[in-house]
């Protein structure tokens, strides 16, 4: 046995003059990943290419920026402050309403539309339902319930709720479909009906992104609440549209601040929980 | 031969499960046999060993017996019941006496090993109860003794995540012995064990297949624990049994006629 | 064995009851009359009617309106494509420098997520009024603002399941000397693909429904049309309008799925 | 909430109030807050408001009986009335008018300007136009033809109906003869022209006014060369389902308070409005009549 | 013992390296000490195998040695380079001579097998190149070498998660052979696999390490293997060395130092 072989420089020194190459299997043509990327460079520089832009106007965007942060923070109008923070108040309370029914109504109806828990029917009708809630406008929406609830926060609220449905079934049964099989199998293995399955095969593992995603959506609804705002029934986002198309930019200057602080807020809670359930919160 | 279905009648309460096979093949959606015409009889009590080749079907075989996997063709019973085609609620109750090992070992790790252990008691709860977690004092007592069993109850109520792979093997164990099953599969459950882990996990299996009775199949790399603790050893080599007799007389020639001609040569590695 | 050791049940297992009560408490605040929205059912039950009414209006789609809905759809599209494409190449690396696996200097992850909560927390509507005012109407401004919409949603989703998936994976290229970036892109980068992938569908999505937006920006697309047959109350032309982005919502999901059977 | 049961006849114990801002004015309206203060006085029932800047909800609101009261633009009063019935009880009046122009402007005081332009607060009029009322210089709209031009969304009669009925009048093809940069607000109008977007851009007289207090250059920028006709103000539309006294209770709450001092002063400050004076119908037969020939079909 | 810092120069280019530990401790940040002041000589060209307990610091001991866990005081040195302390471009160049084999493989799934093993390439391929996935034809014969040495090079091209456990090993081994190493840690690197293949795994490390000369520390959990393949043994228990000598003259009584008094006591299962 040779402990020391001075003569051994590398792999390949001493192997490649004698050795013949090895012989490796042609090298597979990946079609379908060609074909999908020829698609969208074709349908990128048609866009690119059709759409009318002067490029030129970009140039000048760096100095606009300076130029409009200037404006909205330079001089900031504090006076506005206490109504923004009580029309945030209004959206996140608008925001939570909707995010809290809409959850309550999407969970169960996402395992339904998942792979392997339901008939395929039921799954493609409520997949289609998804995708409808998601393909209609949100003032569309906000305009049906209007006729039912009044110009109230209310309405605002179910709107929200109705919107939230649609993007929390489908990211819910993606992650559904998408949670490691083996627990799963566990389950059923030892006899478990499949709201057992679902209660001790999936939920443990799928806890953490659901809770994020849902996290998630509550931010959406929040700032979702500017298009509510249209339609009257209050919020930030309706101070901010009419406040940046009067071009109070100081005013808006206070109202970006305020939208940024609870977002940020909202993050910094979300993450905490994601970090708590995925590693059960150990420090980093 | 003929279906055993009218012939046996289902077994009492608390006996060990036999297994019946006739001709069962397996085929995957892809097109894998992966077990091929197997006939295989197993009375309630034995101790097996399945030994072979990485894809020769060990896994395959454990996981039809549980319903996991669907019979392509063939009869199958377990404990007198029909498992190819069996549905609903009837496989469930089959299923909630088979104990199940998992090669990799499948514990929710986001939750409790406690919990873990009770996904044992679902077939046999209250349907409200499992979905609460709130299990009877009885439940949890079951559980606690699995624990013990395997000697890792003071870990109860930590996350399965932060478990060695040592602990968590024997959770998966202590999950299948919490159904007070009448018949334990356990694919590879020493595999990536240290040997006194090993040893230890296959004398727990021994144990109650000796003490309780139960009937256990067990998937095994090692050919010296198959020897050791199997009374009866089944070679499979590419969906086919090419062994089946004692575990204590499988000489050096058997174990080369189930893994093929010589270590190292290419053709045991592909399928 | 009659005798066993239960292990004391661990403290803490109070806090997830406690989180429980505390959402219930606040869901409790929101709905109630005096400091909330005064959720009720009464008006529900009242006037159910006319809302089922508007939407029963809905329910015929005047497809003769369909030539007029042609170039604004081709201009959402258009669009679209661009801001989704930009910002998802942008996204890419800004989503690795964001999460902790790809990027374990907290410095600058810390200064990449603040930077991106606070583009992602301004409202589509408010780029595009800003934008209007800073490059002139027209496509621009409605793609620019779209651009960074997506870079939040992007970066942040991306950047979750980075931290969600196994990370072992890249201690490999750190043990074979690899630098950051090159780690990164030997091995993080087929591993974030079908989320990533996904994710960019997902925006590709939220572009075509944020034509309203487009519209405010005078970029034209389908807001555009919307908001104009919406003053006119041709609820049948706009369920055409609907019933197209219901088929494009359709074909991303139909995407969507194959990809992430394929590649997961 | 109002007692269905009370009887046919019944009256709702409470009100709703829909005020949707007049797009067409310079100043920022939030809140509804002293009209409806005044009517839960004068009414003796409480009296909601609610500030709605979507046409469409503001009267859908109305013809689903969620408001009893709305404050609309023109073409809205119409579509309330002609769709769901409801009586124009009111017309706003500013400065004295319950009419005012739509302003043609250009960046090619050139091409547009017969004659040279004159300031006037610091804006730049031509043709006339400082007259600062329509119609004024229309000769000159001719010459839009195969210009680009910003334009609002067809639910604006400034932005869009008038300026639109003028260039018809003028013979031109508003389908294919011009070139239309969709914008949907006043401001964005006068920008794109400003920046050279479009040559010709349709706003109320004189969206210049909210640009200048961040682009004061736009008075010179951009020249206003022709009004349109008079444009009806904004006004009061009560739903069918109240009674008929109570319509009248409202109405002449209402007038009267735009009659004091002190609602007139409330008014103004919020609203700009100097005055509430009863409807003329007839003045927004010429809005349906626009909006008939403009409708998309 | 005075350190070796300045007395042993570099290693110069192509010759194995020596590892050199001095009192090494190693405390993860909750507080559990993995290695506790560890003194080890490993000469460049041994083949030394590693065994010990679950949790008794086998991962900890090779994953310190690549510094991907840092050590808290002591000194490390491995080809004549100080370890600890170690940072950015330094150590990418040392880290870029030793070849890692992880327990789990550590493939990236969703990409083929040929540019996994390219990972070995990274620290002596340009940058660009790198990120562009343009490799040089000489790196690339390396990998196609690499893969061919380990008898999966048919398979270059498949996508790493079609692999069974076996293939998915070699490949690891194929990038760590890629890297031209002077070292080649290995951690359990045979645990799962059939005998066959796990003999297959072993003699190629012993091929590399006798017909390279490049040094080789493995962590096994099974002892004849570590006696048949090794020519040096280490026991680790409880992170100490409890036995260092010859692979061949281990007897029973040395494992039962090292795995402690008897097989399924409780105390072994314990950290
Ligand atoms: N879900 C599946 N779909 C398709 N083919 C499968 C599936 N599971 C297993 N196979 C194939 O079936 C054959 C038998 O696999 P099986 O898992 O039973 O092997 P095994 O003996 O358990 O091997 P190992 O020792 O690696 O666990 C293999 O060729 C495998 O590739
Ligand atoms: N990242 C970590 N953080 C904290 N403690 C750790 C970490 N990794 C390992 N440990 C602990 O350090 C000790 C040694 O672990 P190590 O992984 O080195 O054991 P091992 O001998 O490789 O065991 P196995 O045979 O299970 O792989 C164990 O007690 C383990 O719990
Ligand atoms: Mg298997
Ligand atoms: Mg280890």
């Amino acid at each position: 046995m040779s402990l020391h072989n001075p003569t051994r420089n590398t792999a390949t020194a001493a192997q490649a003059p004698q050795a013949p190459a090895p012989v490796p299997p042609a090298k597979p043509v990946p079609w379908r990943p060609l074909a999908a990327v020829l698609a969208v460079a074709v349908i990128a520089v048609a866009s690119f290419w059709s759409v009318e832009i002067t490029w030129s106007r970009l140039l000048g965007l760096p100095a606009d920026i300076v130029r409009y942060l200037w404006l909205m923070f330079s001089n900031p109008n504090w006076d506005k402050l206490g109504e923004a923070l009580a029309q945030t108040w209004r959206s996140v309370q608008m925001a939570w309403v909707g995010t809290v029914l809409g959850l309550l109504i999407s969970f169960p109806l996402s395992f339904l539309a998942a792979r392997g828990f339901a008939p395929a029917p039921v799954r493609g009708l409520l997949r289609m339902a998804f995708a409808l809630i998601r393909a209609v406008p949100e003032i569309v929406i906000a305009i049906i319930i209007l006729s039912v609830t009044g110009l109230t926060p209310l309405t605002g609220a179910l709107a929200l709720a109705v919107n939230s449905i649609g993007t929390l079934g489908k990211w819910g049964y993606e992650s559904i479909e998408g949670v490691d099989p083996g627990p799963l199998e566990a389950v059923r293995a030892a006899g478990g009906s499949t709201s057992q399955v679902i209660r001790w095969g999936v939920w443990p593992s799928a806890m953490p992104e659901f809770a994020s995603f849902w996290l998630y959506r509550f931010e959406i609804n929040v700032r979702a609440s500017a298009v509510l705002g249209l339609i009257g029934v209050g919020g930030v986002g309706d101070m901010l549209t009419s406040y940046t198309q009067y071009r109070e930019w100081s005013t808006v200057g206070v109202l970006i601040l305020v939208v940024i602080a609870v977002t940020m807020g909202i993050d910094a809670v979300s993450g905490a929980i994601r970090r708590r359930l995925t590693d059960g919160g150990k420090p980093q | 031969m003929a279906p055993a279905t009218t012939a046996v009648p289902p077994a009492p309460p608390g006996t060990p499960f036999a297994i019946r096979m006739r001709e069962v093949t397996v085929r995957y959606p892809n097109g894998v046999v992966a077990l091929d015409r197997i006939s295989l009889d197993i009375e309630a009590g034995e101790m097996v060993s399945v030994v072979g080749l990485s894809g020769s079907g060990k896994s395959s075989l454990i996981r039809t017996i549980n319903a996991l996997v669907p019979v392509t063709s063939g009869e199958l019973e377990v404990g007198g019941h029909r498992i190819d085609g069996a549905r609903g609620r009837e496989l469930r109750a089959v299923r909630g006496q088979i104990g199940m090992i998992f090669q990799g070992f499948n514990l929710a790790k986001r939750t409790t090993v406690l919990n873990n252990v009770l996904v044992g008691r679902l077939s046999h709860a209250p349907w409200w109860r499992t979905m609460l977690g709130a299990y009877t004092a009885a439940d949890r007592r079951l559980a606690f003794e699995a624990l013990d069993r395997v000697e890792i109850l003071p870990k109860a109520y930590q996350r399965a995540a932060d478990l060695s792979g040592g602990q968590a093997q024997r959770v998966a164990i202590a999950r299948a012995l919490t159904q007070e099953p009448r018949l334990v599969l356990a694919d590879e459950p020493v595999a990536s064990l240290d040997p006194p882990t090993a040893h230890a996990v296959m004398g727990d299996l021994r144990r109650i297949n000796q003490d309780l009775g139960i009937t256990v199949l067990t998937n095994l790399h090692l050919l010296d624990l198959a020897r050791r603790y199997g009374t009866r050893l089944i070679g499979l080599r590419a969906g086919r049994i090419v062994y089946d007799g004692d575990a204590a007389s499988a000489d050096d020639a058997v174990f080369e006629e189930i893994y093929g001609r010589s270590i190292g040569a290419q053709d045991v590695l592909e399928k | 064995m009659t005798d066993l050791q239960i292990p004391a049940k661990p403290r803490g297992r109070w806090k997830p009851y406690a989180a429980t009560l505390v959402i219930v408490a606040i869901t409790a605040v929101t709905l109630s009359p005096q400091w909330g929205i005064a959720f009720g059912f009464d008006a529900i039950s009242r006037n159910w009617q006319n809302g089922v009414g508007k939407i029963l209006e809905m329910l015929s789609p005047d497809f003769s309106f369909f030539p007029r809905t042609v170039a604004p759809l081709l201009e959402t599209l258009q669009m679209a494509v661009i801001a989704t494409l930009v910002g998802s190449l942008l996204g890419l690396p800004l989503s690795m420098w964001a999460a902790r696996p790809t990027n374990p200097n907290s410095v600058t992850r810390t200064l990449v997520r603040t930077a991106l909560n606070i583009v992602r927390s301004v409202p589509d509507l408010l780029y595009a009024a800003v934008l209007v005012a800073m490059v002139g109407v027209g496509a621009l401004p409605g793609i620019l603002a779209l651009v960074m919409f997506n870079l939040g949603t992007i970066v942040k989703l991306v950047s979750e399941s980075i931290e969600a998936n196994d990370t072992g994976l890249l201690e490999a290229g750190s043990a074979a000397g690899g630098t950051r970036a090159q780690i990164n892109r030997a091995l993080a980068l087929p591993e974030v693909a079908p989320a990533f992938i996904n994710q960019t569908l997902y925006v590709f999505e939220l572009n075509v429904r944020a034509s309203t937006v487009l519209g405010l920006v005078g970029a034209g697309g389908l807001g555009l049309l919307i908001d104009a047959v919406r003053t006119f109350y041709r609820y049948d032309q706009l369920s055409l309008i609907i019933l197209e982005i219901l088929i494009l919502v359709l074909l991303l999901d139909k995407f969507s799925d194959v990809i992430r059977r394929r590649l997961v | 909430a109002g007692n269905a049961d009370a009887g046919p006849a019944a009256d709702p114990t409470e009100l709703t109030l829909a005020l949707v801002p007049s797009q067409d004015q310079g100043g920022l309206v939030d809140t509804a807050k002293p009209l409806t203060d005044m009517l839960t006085e004068a009414l003796g029932m409480p009296v909601h408001g609610v500030v709605s800047k979507d046409y469409q909800a503001a009267v859908e609101a109305m013809g689903a009986g969620q408001a009893q009261i709305g404050f609309l633009p023109s073409l809205q009063l119409w579509q309330a009335s002609d769709r769901y019935g409801a009586s124009v009880v009111l017309q706003t009046e500013r400065d004295g008018n319950i009419t005012y122009p739509a302003q043609f402007m250009t960046n090619n005081p050139d091409k547009y300007c017969e004659d040279s332009p004159v300031e006037r607060d610091g804006k730049l009029y031509c043709n006339g136009a400082d007259a600062l009322s329509g119609p004024a210089g229309l000769d000159s709209i001719k010459k839009i033809e195969g210009a680009k031009v910003a334009m609002l969304g067809p639910g604006s009669p400034a932005g869009y109906i008038y300026p639109m009925l003028a260039l018809k009048n003028a013979g031109i093809n508003t389908d294919t003869g011009i070139e239309a940069v969709p914008v949907t607000a006043n401001d964005a109008a006068v920008l794109a022209v400003h920046n050279g977007d479009a040559e010709v851009g349709f706003s109320f007289w004189d969206a210049r006014d909210i640009v200048m207090k961040d682009t004061p250059e736009v008075g010179k920028d951009v020249v206003v060369f022709a009004m349109s006709q008079e444009i009806p103000n904004d006004g009061v539309a009560l739903t069918n389902d109240l009674s008929a006294e109570l319509q009248e209770k409202i109405g002449t709450a209402l007038a009267e308070y735009s009659a004091t001092e002190e609602g007139a002063a409330a008014l103004t400050e919020i609203y700009s409005i100097t005055k509430l004076a009863p409807a003329d119908p007839d003045s927004l037969d010429v809005v349906a009549d626009a909006a008939t020939k403009l409708g998309l079909q």
